[in-house]
């Protein structure tokens, strides 16, 4: 069961020039380089072969490597994640596509029951480099049952590690860091940020996988959030500047674990905090982080941290209800200026 | 065959086939959004079996599901508003093209992650058998669908527990991109259900009144208590999988030849040689279809929007936070 | 699809003499009692039937109410809970038995993506009057795979309720408002709890399925608790008590909705707040809780809500790491301490 | 047969009984907690399918596996030690019973979640065939896991990838209190491997010479490329399913004939019948058995208990709060 030792993201292969990538193109490179790198690195899924995956993110690799390597799977979620685990424990290094988070609840027995708790179980015998990457999020009037968000769930299970990259840079480093690194880890893709552009360099040096980034400073108010949220909360941040507060945005790129010294010492400068977030507020990501925030930053908040979430029902088809169920810029304006307000009184 | 029946499979055949267009091109339009999954080319699976059920039975689809809906009773306006996302769709505008219901009917969806519809549907037979009802339920599912864990789990506890289902089969040979032969070790999908002691067969898929003898001797067998039985239609779709999806993978040579044996041609053809329809009662049905798929349309597009983003959640309007300020 | 319409709680059926019971004996009663009013009530699960459950709380139905009524199962958990969902749909009023918790990461896709979903795809057409047992927590030595806690998955989801019974009394009154309810629900039961004693009488009027209940009364602070670590804070409030310190204990018994206008009170009177809870800490039940009673109770807080969870590992199986991987009495002393100190101070 | 092997078989066998039997003890003295599945009956399947492998080749078993361990190569001290959850134990103390490994030996557990053990055989088996490595998997599961969806999901693409992998059935009849024809359609566990094209027999799993023809067949079968197979064994548990269940719901007719052709002693009387092994032979292997199992109690009692309750959740410790103070 040896497995081959991996050199550092940063150095991975060699450059493509490209100035401007979308974010499927940028999580495209970083699996051509790890399977390059490392013949132990294979992927599983439905429709990720001859399809070239539903977001084009597996484009071409199945003519470059072989169906061995890009295997296309019949609709058997639990067990082709199973699988996953079962070739880790051999000797590989699987990457296994579920084609949305959605389908993921079909395979949470193999997850959570499974990958996450091996090693422990197994007294640190067993090894899971097993990557499970998803897309997901409320995309566009997809329907009740393709909305489903799961970070809530995944969060909470000792064993995995969980990252959230919204853009082409972090999905390069972050992808690529979770297929190095000898832990289950998922990665959460948004489905409404494929095919987003944004800078990319695959030299740059990558930073710790689990840290966040702050997209923009400000002195007022910290507006934390991941995924599509972060440019809702940049939107709000522009429009709350020109009324003379400066939000800072934080994009939090990893749920478990969270990067908390950054949210305390952006908190310490604003003592204000907003999560946003995607998924549903009652026991979502959010009340994790805002309950830690308010006993470690207690001292330095002058209101406890707020939530701006997913309205509490089933996505809904119709476009407006759709969009007034997730959080939109004018929502984030009044809480802000609630918790300013607040604090300000 | 009765000049009747045959005038209901061509009316049918033509509704599903330019409602599925009309469809596409509102789809194309920006008037309805998400997936939309079309089932041109597969028109006589739904046709042939859901005419050979009695209107008390119930049915349980997938998400390509609007001509099931439409042949089994939801008006093709509530269908088209529903893709609209209008009030007035068969779900209110809540559910979308997916998610099609109509409790009055008994046409109880519209499920869109692949094997869900086995077990709902074997769930309302066990009631159904459980109650001693002489209704039976007709279960819908694709070649992909049948290698989910779902099919082998309930199709155990159907044959176990002899409950009235007739699953049918929509092979029309792909999941999404993937053919068949790459999905499943034994495509022959009614072979399967040996391994559950259930009675299954496979039929033309292409031929309406084929689909329809066999769903009557199938439908027969199970309302008289012989348990579920499974019926595997060779078919095809013409379009990609969803309107997202071109379809790139197939062959041309492929799609003509499946085109060849169009269910709807092939039947109106027939219709007229053996003098079940004539010329005129054709083109009238052609028109009749014509104005209801205008018509669909039209009210779709005319209709309100829903406007209450939290009903219909609970039973009741539940505070999550018992009555907090 | 009609359904059988039903009387209240309170006044189900006779009485039987019984001023003590254990919980199985309490949940018996409430499903004999169901079925016997309602023969759309009926039973579904793996050996509740011929066997009598695993915890002996269908013991006796099958021979009263037959086969069909009570009905074994194969081991297919996502199939005979979807199968639960679409006998609700045409009128029954199934009860789904999952033989524990652990299996229903199985079953998810039924109950998160199904079952909780219909009403409100369906525009209100259709309703699924489903209960889902299932008996969980950190027993005694099962291991890792048979110690998963679910709380903080099923407590986000729109369309679900969730309740956690943790007496004979509250098992009975519960369960039974569970099942004439019209919307799917989870009863969580705790494995360790099935056998013990507690009153009980079936004539006594319920209280609202959701409300929480103050176990002990206190000034000092106030702890939240659930399922066993109820005893577990009633236990440290004793020790406090003769330390002077009066800890005010409130047994959650439900978790979706929650009660929160008897947290709110408890903590006006007490000013601190901590809760208490087996399932992991990060992204736990105990999350919502702190994060929501910080943001309404700020004022009255003297310290931000403080949570005693479970260690963030996989359960072990070696009984002395078990015990010190869910709280016990002295974490909870040590936590009252600090948070009385922190705000005396 | 050879002499040697016999004496493997018996010694094996041996093993198992008094093994099981110990941790019965121990149980009931409360050194052993948690659920105890023992093997007691059903020795036969895993000496029999086990020894008929290659050293090299990978085991994935369920939580009824201490023999399967142990027959593997897992010393019965550390399985012991396991037991009772110390850290001298084959999996440290962290995961019992129902959790036994051994990575140097490829005993890759130990799982307590029915249904668990198909994928992950599987996914060795990808692994092994992708490196085209010569060793193949022994996947053991029980008749009632044969209802879970993953045996349908996994028996599909292992038989469409040809996998290697030997699928054993250890069919003890029951599902805990349910008896086979209650939970299973069709109680031929080795019938559902055609529906995958799959190669499939019974066997009869009290005779270990039998299982052990039949496992070289079939490993050879797999080891030479043409796939999966499944051997479903008949064989019978002779306590309760676990420590915890009396098992009242078997007739005491049904035990009584079972043990009538218990595997171990059927064994033995063939084995001098034959003139395999002498009496004095099979009365060393009692004394050697019984020393060994001694061994294990006592190092199991002796050994120190696990201390470090953070250990090994991630490959490095992992601060979930980024570094908070
Ligand atoms: C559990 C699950 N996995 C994956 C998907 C994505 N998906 C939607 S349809 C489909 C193909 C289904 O093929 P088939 O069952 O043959 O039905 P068809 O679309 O051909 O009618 C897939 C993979 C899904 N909806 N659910
Ligand atoms: C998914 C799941 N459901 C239920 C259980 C509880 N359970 C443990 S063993 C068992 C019976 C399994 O029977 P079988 O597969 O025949 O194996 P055996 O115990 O007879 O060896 C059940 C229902 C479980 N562990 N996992
Ligand atoms: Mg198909
Ligand atoms: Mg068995």
């Amino acid at each position: 069961m040896t497995r081959q030792r991996n050199d550092s993201v940063g150095s991975i292969g060699t450059a493509r020039p490209a100035p401007e990538l979308e974010v499927w193109q940028a999580l495209n490179i970083a699996l051509d380089r790890a399977m390059e790198r490392d013949s132990g690195v294979f992927i599983l899924g439905e429709d990720v072969g001859l399809f070239g995956g539903s977001y084009r993110v597996t484009q071409g690799l199945y003519a470059k490597y072989g169906e061995w390597r890009v295997r296309d799977t019949p609709i058997s979620e639990n067990s082709f994640v199973g699988m996953g685990v079962g070739a880790a424990l051999a000797g590989g290094r699987p990457l296994v596509e579920i084609m949305t988070v959605n389908f993921a609840l079909l395979a949470l027995d193999s997850i959570i029951n499974i990958a996450a708790k091996l090693r422990y179980m197994s007294g640190g015998q067993l090894e899971v480099p097993l990557v499970v990457r998803m897309p997901g999020g409320v995309a566009k009037q997809l329907g009740a049952q393709h909305s489903q968000r799961l970070e809530h769930v995944l969060v909470n299970v000792p064993g995995l590690r969980v990252v959230v990259p919204g853009t082409p840079q972090d999905s390069f480093w972050q992808l690529s860091q979770a297929i190095l690194a000898d832990d289950p880890i998922i990665v959460l893709e948004h489905e409404l940020l494929y095919f987003t552009k944004g800078p990319f360099d695959a030299e740059m040096p990558a930073p710790p996988m689990h840290s966040a980034a702050v997209r923009r400073e400000g002195r007022d108010v910290t507006l934390m959030a991941w995924h599509r949220m972060v440019s809702v909360c940049l939107d709000a941040a522009g429009q709350l500047s020109a009324r003379g507060i400066e939000a800072e945005v934080i994009d939090l790129r990893s749920l478990r674990p969270i990067d908390l010294p950054l949210l305390r010492a952006s908190v310490q400068k604003t003592h204000r905090a907003i999560v946003i977030e995607e998924d549903c507020r009652f026991g979502g990501v959010g009340a994790e982080i805002a309950a830690t925030l308010n006993e470690v930053a207690y001292a330095d908040l002058k209101s406890p941290v707020r939530r701006v979430a997913a309205s509490d029902v089933p996505t809904p088809y119709n476009v407006e209800l759709e969009r007034a169920s997730i959080p939109r810029t004018q929502d984030i304006l009044r809480a802000v200026e609630e918790v300013v307000g607040v604090s300000a009184g | 065959m009765q000049r009747k029946l045959a005038r209901q499979f061509l009316y049918d055949m033509v509704l599903a086939r330019q409602f599925e267009q009309a469809a596409a091109e509102q789809y194309t339009e920006g008037n309805i959004g998400g997936f939309l999954h079309l089932y041109p080319g597969e028109e006589a699976v739904a046709v042939g079996s859901l005419r050979a059920a009695d209107p008390g039975d119930y049915v349980v689809s997938t998400y390509r599901e609007h001509v099931h809906a439409m042949v089994w009773g939801v008006s093709p306006t509530a269908v088209m508003a529903e893709l609209f996302g209008r009030a007035t769709g068969c779900s209110g505008g809540y559910g979308g093209s997916m998610h099609l219901y109509d409790a009055g009917h008994r046409f109880l969806g519209g499920y869109a992650i692949v094997g869900e519809t086995f077990a709902i549907a074997a769930g309302v037979a066990y009631w159904l058998r459980m109650t001693e009802s002489a209704q039976i339920v007709l279960c819908y599912f694709g070649d992909g669908a049948a290698n989910q864990g779902t099919f082998h789990e309930t199709l155990n506890m159907a044959a176990l527990w002899k409950l009235p289902v007739l699953f049918v089969c929509e092979n029309n040979r792909y999941q999404i991109g993937t053919e068949i032969h790459r999905h499943s070790a034994v495509p022959d999908i009614y072979r399967h259900a040996s391994a559950y002691g259930i009675d299954g067969r496979r039929v033309d898929g292409m031929d309406v009144v084929a689909v329809y003898e066999a769903a009557r001797t199938a439908l027969q067998h199970v309302r008289s208590g012989n348990g579920p039985y499974l019926i595997e239609c060779e078919t095809y779709r013409y379009r990609g999988h969803s309107m997202a999806d071109p379809g790139a993978y197939r062959s041309v040579l492929e799609l003509a030849e499946l085109r060849a044996r169009d269910p709807l041609e092939t039947f109106r053809q027939r219709a007229l040689a053996q003098g079940w329809l004539s010329e005129a009662e054709c083109g009238d049905v052609d028109k009749a279809v014509e104005a209801v798929v205008t018509e669909a349309v039209r009210f779709a597009a005319a209709s309100p929007q829903p406007t209450d983003l939290g009903r219909n959640v609970y039973s009741e309007p539940l505070d999550l936070y018992g009555g907090r300020p």
